[in-house]
């Protein structure tokens, strides 16, 4: 009866023309969250510079299969192990007008890695750049970078000219109570334009008609509204209001498909969830002496006592990939050997733990967010069951991200989630440096279970600065090798990309669960 | 007046700075900011860094101060979220919440007063008694359950009214309106309705009761012995008499609606304060918590007094014996 | 004399004129008996509910989402089906209405004892007293019951030791709510006792020296009941639910012992995507709770009103 | 033939413990121009008969029996709407406390203005112009300026005046006044009955006057009605029935009024009190109170005989001898 009723009001929703063509090729498009501001320098959060990454462009971008193509640099070349020098794209004009040159991407590197700028980590290595003439240009580095184009497809190139004239050359920065021009306006060499802001409200971009690329898109109006509760956003789209939505819920997707007009596209994403064991001396809600996580054979017996097939197929409906390693397939470092999992073996998992001296096992916290990965809460519930039936007592604690992450980054926890996607640098490193690595200065800041292992401390300097690609990612496996066997962290799966679209749109869906609209087209 | 007006407005200050207090105090225990402000791969010392340039480690006195300085200049800091001054982000959300607020609660009373009037005329009715079931389901099913099956009905089955948003608003000076458009007054009827159901069935309840008890005053049985219409009775006499307890509950619902404006913008993507107030809580964004709830706290000790001045307006016990009404406005 | 025997009492509650009003309505012993079920099931829910949600050991995956019984695909053990983690819904709502009545009723009374209290006070010892009341009212009124929870929560954590959080995640619930909403109850009360206070009968009493406390407590009290009461009622649907917006944000009740607003607030994501089961039977049994509370408030308020009888 | 004549009149209250009669067959007439007093203990049922003649019973209460007639035709059975036309342009009514019988929120002119229009069709100036005619007719100084004021801004004597022009302002033939001096202190009753007779003689008003304040009676009425447990037990022209009553209770009653004069004889008090409803004595309501009581008295109900110039329901009168 419902199939019906759902197919005799889209046919209503047409002759009432709240579906009618909006405008010739109008895309309108619903996410959970609003984009923080217009300057892509002033923020980390990686969905608004996506987003603001239609308007403004990177020297190097990725393309569908989230290979590094050129975008505004045609050509790059090794000078010297920490010289790199670009060769950019001539006949570029922005948005108001004004030529792209060389000055305009030396015064973009400064700006974005300034003191001041809040995306400072996101270019790490670069310490100058300098322009050779109009349309080549000189980075100068801290020393040999080989993912220096992987950060770069994250830094956005602004008109000189134009922050100048604003008053905008140095990086607006929240925290320190400034708003700046750019903020609010924008001026970039991207497909699209902007046409109007309403904060939380409403975002409008028109197409640019003079876009240096023949644009395969076939829209004019993109009209961006953020609806952060899902089942309204899932509404929006049934009701015909909106053409796509990001992310659209789990549980929803047999819905979604069997209502005419839209259909759901899902594929496993680059983000790794994973939980990370306490290797402290003590536990922080523990009933016995000591700290049980020390011992591999602890951590291996969870490990198998947590049934992930089961997970897949009832909580996450069969939509996420089980991961043995902490990056994805399509992740540099990656080796299909090391993903094979551990098997799950409840006896194996009580033998261990008995051989380690917790027969009947023993309690510990867990703490998992209820508000930032796919079924986060869900995955952790079913967890606490599967360990509870080996002995493990997992006492369960699940509340929003903000708290969640204070309480993991401060070591307040025996056992945490955390989701990884390797963005913007899309590399295994990104994953050793900050996970694996013991704690040092820049090194290790998602390690608070203080894993360390010297060999795989060594083998991450290493990797940070050896150039042959095929030496990186030989000695990336290797140290993955060794963190698997030691157990340090428990890969879990890699959580679904849920869009869910009308059936006229056409859209190319990656595995960064990012949105390129310029690959978009409306039949 | 004046005198109570002015001891009314101290006091206002004392509650805006009390309320300025405890949210600092609070705030320790909402996450911490920086983790939201730096990327999840940010090092420890950009960490330490960012902490030192929001002076985050400041005693909590210090940054209090701070923050009382400059609430004082109309400077409400920026919002680490999304980096504009909290001044122009609340006054652009203002409007938002306030038109939604005010047609809740004035189709609250002019849905709440009619149905409480008959419902008390007519106490064993079937249509009352069915009424009154029927309001009590209003408030038992959770709002967030309640605004889903509205968009639901109205927007997923039936297409009549936009499932999300504000419609279009039009910038009429210092305000953004969304009362002149048609697609902004199709917009505001879901989610005005889910707002006022609370308070509609509050203010039904109430003037039953009262009006119960005002039917039997002495002077509703001298109006009947003179012979005066049914109807003169009941919406003259009675119903007036009715209100003026109404009033108070009213004025201090109202305040109710704006906290439950938070979950039902929240569901229709209703970009006012409260949805601000939710971004900047799971956010933990410091200076929007603390300036909305200081505008909050403002907006009920305002709310509060035009209550008691209403009192007067009303009653004219009140109004002609002027001792007395500095006293019961205190 | 009447005979103070238990038999005896129960004899003269009988045929008293409120059992009287009670018989004669029918609404109202309809409501009685769903909140009697209520109860009962909820402090017998170990022993009669078909199976022990919170024991998380004993859940199998393997059968989450569950159709109710009655439909295909469903499996009699559960009747009304199960949940995403597979626990069955009758035996969650049956626990989860445990907790939530516990919290509903304890905040409300509380809420109300605080605010009828303050309310009292302020009214009747109006001036400096009362002026400070009511601000403190407009100070808390501005907090969402969301941080006051928080607030509680963060200072409960601090000074217990972590093992006795579990306990006491149920008085900081308590606390939360009730600490937001005794405002309501303060204004109303102050109101009618600023009109009370004029009365004749209150001003005969203090001439015979009748104490102050004694005055408002046996003289002004009963002529305020009634808007206690209906606040009261309709309140107790809003303790239940803010506390499950509470254990969202962490504080409330371990997500593995959920109470019925929490079933109700994780049931909700799934109201689109087919098991309705998962929070239209939580939903209906809040609505329920909430309508014959509601109603037996109204018989009560009505039958205990000095002037009604 | 009588303005208002009362013909077995009976109210009845169905409760759970069976039907309980508050006016068991009372009956009296009331002549035009004349003040019937009706006195008798709290509970006697003396206001019970003026709210059945204006139709003002509170539910459940209703007329179970006998017959009501205004000029003749009857106005007991009347449609609510067709009673709604009598109460006020027919039928006065003044209540006993001044303070709660005026709407506080309404000024003294508006309630005059509203009953006066509802009965008499006439341009609001003039309605203006009669009820300021009426506040001075009952003796309210500075009338025009006063019209406009609230009843909280008058002494209680003065709204009571208010409540009397109410009554009058749609000249009814016949006032109710239910207790209307109890509420007021002496000094000001005095005022309040004067008006009241000026009131009634200037227009040939009839009135019935219910108070349990004898002396109120003695000045006012020119007629009296002695109830008792809802029986009429005497009736008759108030200055005999003062000095020479015919029914014992009467007596009973004048007894204990002390009364200024040489003798300082001690006042004669009736034992026990009044019956409930519930548990009314078979035959003579009075008998178990009664000096005079004899054996008939307790299963014999005393129907009303014309005694002297009235008439008195008591067995003494019945012939039956000792």
């Amino acid at each position: 009866m419902r199939k019906f009723l759902l197919a005799a009001t889209a046919a209503a929703l047409v002759q009432l023309g709240l579906v009618g063509a909006a405008g010739a090729n109008t895309l309108r498009y619903a996410s959970a969250g609003d984009i923080y501001g217009l300057d892509p320098h002033s923020m980390t959060d990686s969905f608004s510079i996506n987003f603001l990454l239609h308007v403004y462009e990177p020297l190097v971008r990725y393309n569908k299969e989230l290979k590094i193509e050129p975008a505004l640099a045609v050509s790059w070349e090794v000078v010297k192990p920490d010289v790199i020098r670009y060769k950019l794209r001539q006949g570029v004009k922005f948005h108001d007008g004004s030529d792209f040159t060389a000055d305009d991407v030396v015064m973009s590197l400064m700006r974005a890695t300034d003191d001041k700028s809040p995306i400072k980590g996101n270019l790490p290595a670069l310490k100058s750049a300098e322009t050779v003439d109009d349309y080549t240009v000189d980075l100068h580095l801290s020393g040999p970078t080989p993912l220096l184009n992987n950060y770069l497809t994250n830094i956005a190139i602004f008109d000189a000219q134009w922050l100048e004239k604003n008053g905008a050359v140095k990086p607006v920065n929240a925290e320190l109570g400034e708003e700046g021009y750019t903020t609010t306006h924008a001026n970039g060499t991207g497909p699209f334009k902007l046409e109007s802001r309403r904060p939380d409200a409403q975002t409008v971009l028109v197409a640019n008609e003079a876009w240096w690329e023949k644009p395969e898109h076939n829209l004019t109006k993109v009209v961006h509204t953020p609806i952060s509760s899902d089942a309204t956003r899932v509404a929006a789209l049934l009701s015909g209001e909106v053409d796509i939505i990001t992310p659209s819920p789990l549980q929803d997707a047999k819905r979604i498909a069997g209502s005419p007009g839209t259909k759901v596209l899902e594929s496993p994403g680059l983000r790794t969830i994973m939980m990370n064991f306490n290797m402290r001396d003590k536990l922080v809600d523990g009933n016995v002496e000591g700290n049980p996580f020390r011992d591999v054979r602890v951590r291996k017996a969870v490990y198998q006592a947590i049934n992930m097939d089961l997970v897949r197929d009832k909580i996450m409906r069969g939509k996420s990939r089980n991961a043995g390693m902490q990056i994805a397939p399509e992740v540099p470092g990656f080796d299909e050997k090391l993903n094979r999992r551990f098997p799950y073996d409840p006896a194996a998992a009580k033998a261990l733990l008995t051989e380690a001296g917790y027969p009947n096992g023993f309690q510990f916290n867990m703490n998992c967010p209820n508000d930032a990965y796919v079924n986060d809460e869900e995955v952790c519930q079913a967890m606490t069951a599967m360990l509870a039936q080996v002995g493990l007592n997992a006492k369960l604690v699940t509340e929003a991200r903000t708290l969640h992450f204070k309480k993991a980054q401060e070591g307040q926890t025996d056992m945490f989630m955390i989701g990884w996607a390797t963005l913007p640098m899309l590399d295994g490193f990104s994953v050793l440096s900050a996970m694996l690595h013991s704690p040092e200065d820049k090194l290790g800041t998602w390690n608070p279970g203080d894993y360390k292992n010297a060999k795989v401390d060594e083998l991450t300097k290493k990797i940070d600065v050896e150039l042959d690609e095929a030496k990186r990612r030989q000695m990336m496996i290797e140290a993955f090798g060794i963190t698997e066997e030691e157990v340090a962290w428990l890969p879990l799966h890699q959580q679904p990309l849920s869009w869910a679209v009308r059936d006229n749109v056409e859209v190319v869906q990656t595995a960064d669960d990012l949105l390129r609209l310029w690959y978009t087209r409306i039949k | 007046m004046l005198v109570f007006l002015v001891r009314r407005l101290l006091q206002a200050v004392m509650v805006m700075l009390a309320v300025a207090f405890i949210a600092f105090l609070m705030f320790r225990y909402l996450g911490d900011p920086v983790n939201n402000i730096v990327s999840q791969d940010a090092t420890q010392e950009q960490r330490e860094e960012v902490r030192k340039r929001l002076r985050l480690d400041d005693p909590l006195i210090l940054q209090y101060g701070r923050f009382v300085v400059n609430a004082a200049q109309g400077d409400f800091g920026v919002s680490y979220r999304n980096s504009r001054p909290v001044s122009a982000l609340l006054a652009e959300r203002f409007p938002a919440t306030a038109e939604l607020v005010l047609v809740a609660a004035i189709l609250s009373l002019a849905l709440g007063i009619p149905l409480g009037i008959y419902t008390a005329l007519k106490p064993r009715g079937v249509l009352s008694q069915g009424l009154q079931i029927l309001s009590l389901v209003g408030i038992s099913l959770p709002t967030f359950v309640t605004g889903i099956l509205l968009i639901l009905v109205f927007s997923v089955w039936l297409g009549w009214l936009p499932s999300f948003g504000r419609g279009d608003v039009i910038d009429i000076g210092w305000w953004w309106t969304g009362f002149l458009t048609a697609t902004g007054l199709k917009a505001l009827i879901l989610p005005s309705f889910m707002l006022c159901l609370f308070q509609l069935t509050l203010i039904m309840r109430l003037v039953r009761a009262e009006m119960l008890e005002v039917l039997r005053a002495d002077y509703i049985k001298f109006a009947r012995a003179r012979g005066l219409r049914n109807r003169t009775i009941h919406f003259r006499h009675a119903l007036k008499n009715t209100l003026i307890p109404v009033v108070t509950i009213f004025g201090l619902q109202l305040g109710g609606l704006i906290a439950f404006a938070i979950i039902t913008e929240t569901v229709f993507q209703w970009p006012g304060m409260g949805a601000l107030f939710i971004q900047a809580v799971n956010f933990t964004d410091v200076p929007v918590m603390a300036a909305y709830l200081v505008m909050v706290s403002l907006l009920f000790v305002i709310i509060n007094t035009s209550v008691d001045l209403l009192y007067n307006v009303i009653d004219p016990r009140l109004r002609t014996d002027q001792t007395r009404a500095t006293g019961r406005g205190a | 004399m009447s005979d103070t025997s238990f038999t005896g009492r129960l004899r003269s509650f009988a045929d008293s004129d409120l059992f009287y009003s009670f018989r004669r309505s029918k609404t109202t012993i309809i409501a009685a008996a769903a909140l009697v079920l209520l109860f009962v099931t909820a402090v017998f829910a170990p022993q009669i509910a078909p199976h022990n949600p919170f024991d998380i050991a004993g859940l199998n995956l393997l059968d989450s989402e569950l159709p109710p019984s009655w439909m295909e695909g469903g499996n009699p053990a559960y009747w009304l089906g199960t949940d995403t983690q597979a626990r069955d819904v009758v035996s969650s709502i049956f626990y989860g209405l445990r907790i939530s009545l516990f919290v509903g009723f304890a905040s409300v009374l509380l809420a109300a004892v605080l605010g009828v209290f303050l309310g009292l006070v302020g009214g009747f010892v109006s001036g400096f007293v009362d002026a400070i009341i009511m601000r403190v009212a407009d100070v808390l009124l501005s907090f969402p019951a969301i941080l006051v929870a928080l607030l509680i929560n963060g200072v409960m954590r601090g000074i217990l030791p972590a093992n006795q959080h579990e306990g006491a995640a149920i008085v900081v619930l308590v606390l939360a709510i009730g600490l937001t909403n005794w405002v309501q109850y303060a204004r109303t009360v102050r109101g009618s006792t600023l009109v009370e206070r004029q009365r004749e009968y209150v001003q005969a009493a203090r001439t015979i020296g009748v104490g102050r406390l004694r005055i408002m407590l046996t003289h002004i009290l009963p002529n305020v009941l009634g808007p206690v009461l209906v606040i009261a009622t309709i309140n107790l649907g809003m303790a239940v639910l803010t506390e499950a917006t509470l254990s969202f944000l962490g504080v409330g009740m371990p997500p593995t012992q959920p109470s019925l607003g929490t079933l109700i607030r994780v049931g909700n994501e799934y109201l689109f995507s087919g098991i309705w089961w998962v929070v239209i039977f939580p939903s209906a049994t809040l609505a329920v709770l909430v309508l014959a509370v509601n109603l037996i408030g109204d018989w009560l308020r009505d039958a205990l009103n000095p002037k009604l009888r | 033939m009588a303005l208002l004549e009362v013909e077995n009149l009976k109210v009845e209250f169905p409760t759970r413990k069976g039907v309980l009669t508050a006016v068991d067959n009372v009956s009296f007439s009331v002549e035009q121009g004349e003040i019937l007093g009706v006195v008798g203990e709290s509970g006697a049922g003396k206001s019970m008969t003026g709210a059945a003649v204006i139709g003002l019973l509170e539910p459940p209460g209703r007329i179970g029996g006998g017959q009501i007639r205004l000029d003749g035709k009857r106005i007991d059975n009347l449609s609510p709407d067709e009673m709604r036309k009598v109460r006020g342009r027919h039928i006065g009514a003044i209540f006993q406390d001044p303070l709660t019988s005026l709407n506080p929120l309404f000024t003294v002119g508006k309630q005059l203005i509203e009953t006066i229009r509802t009965h008499l069709p006439m341009p609001a100036a003039e309605a203006r112009k009669r009820a300021i005619e009426w506040l001075a007719e009952v003796g309210i100084p500075a009338p025009d300026r006063r019209i406009d004021q609230y009843p909280h801004q008058f002494s209680g004597g003065m709204r009571q005046r208010v409540v009397i022009a109410l009554a009058l302002c749609a000249e009814p033939r016949l006032i109710i006044a239910d207790e209307p001096t109890t509420a007021l202190d002496v000094s000001v009753q005095a005022q309040i009955i004067a008006l009241l007779k000026r009131v009634c003689r200037e227009r040939n008003a009839a009135a019935i006057l219910v108070t349990h304040d004898m002396g109120v009676i003695a000045e006012t009425a020119d007629r009296v009605a002695v109830m008792y447990a809802g029986r009429l037990a005497e009736i008759g022209p108030v200055a005999r029935v003062l000095q020479k009553p015919s029914h014992p209770y009467t007596a009973g009653l004048m007894g204990s009024i002390p009364r200024i004069g040489p003798r300082p004889d001690r006042l004669v008090q009736i034992e026990g009190s009044m019956p409930r409803l519930t548990d009314i004595p078979k035959g003579c309501a009075f008998n178990p109170r009664c000096p005079k009581a004899i054996a008939e008295c307790h299963h014999l109900r005393p129907e009303l005989r014309p005694v002297a110039d009235g008439a008195a329901a008591c067995l003494l009168y019945e012939g039956v001898t000792q």
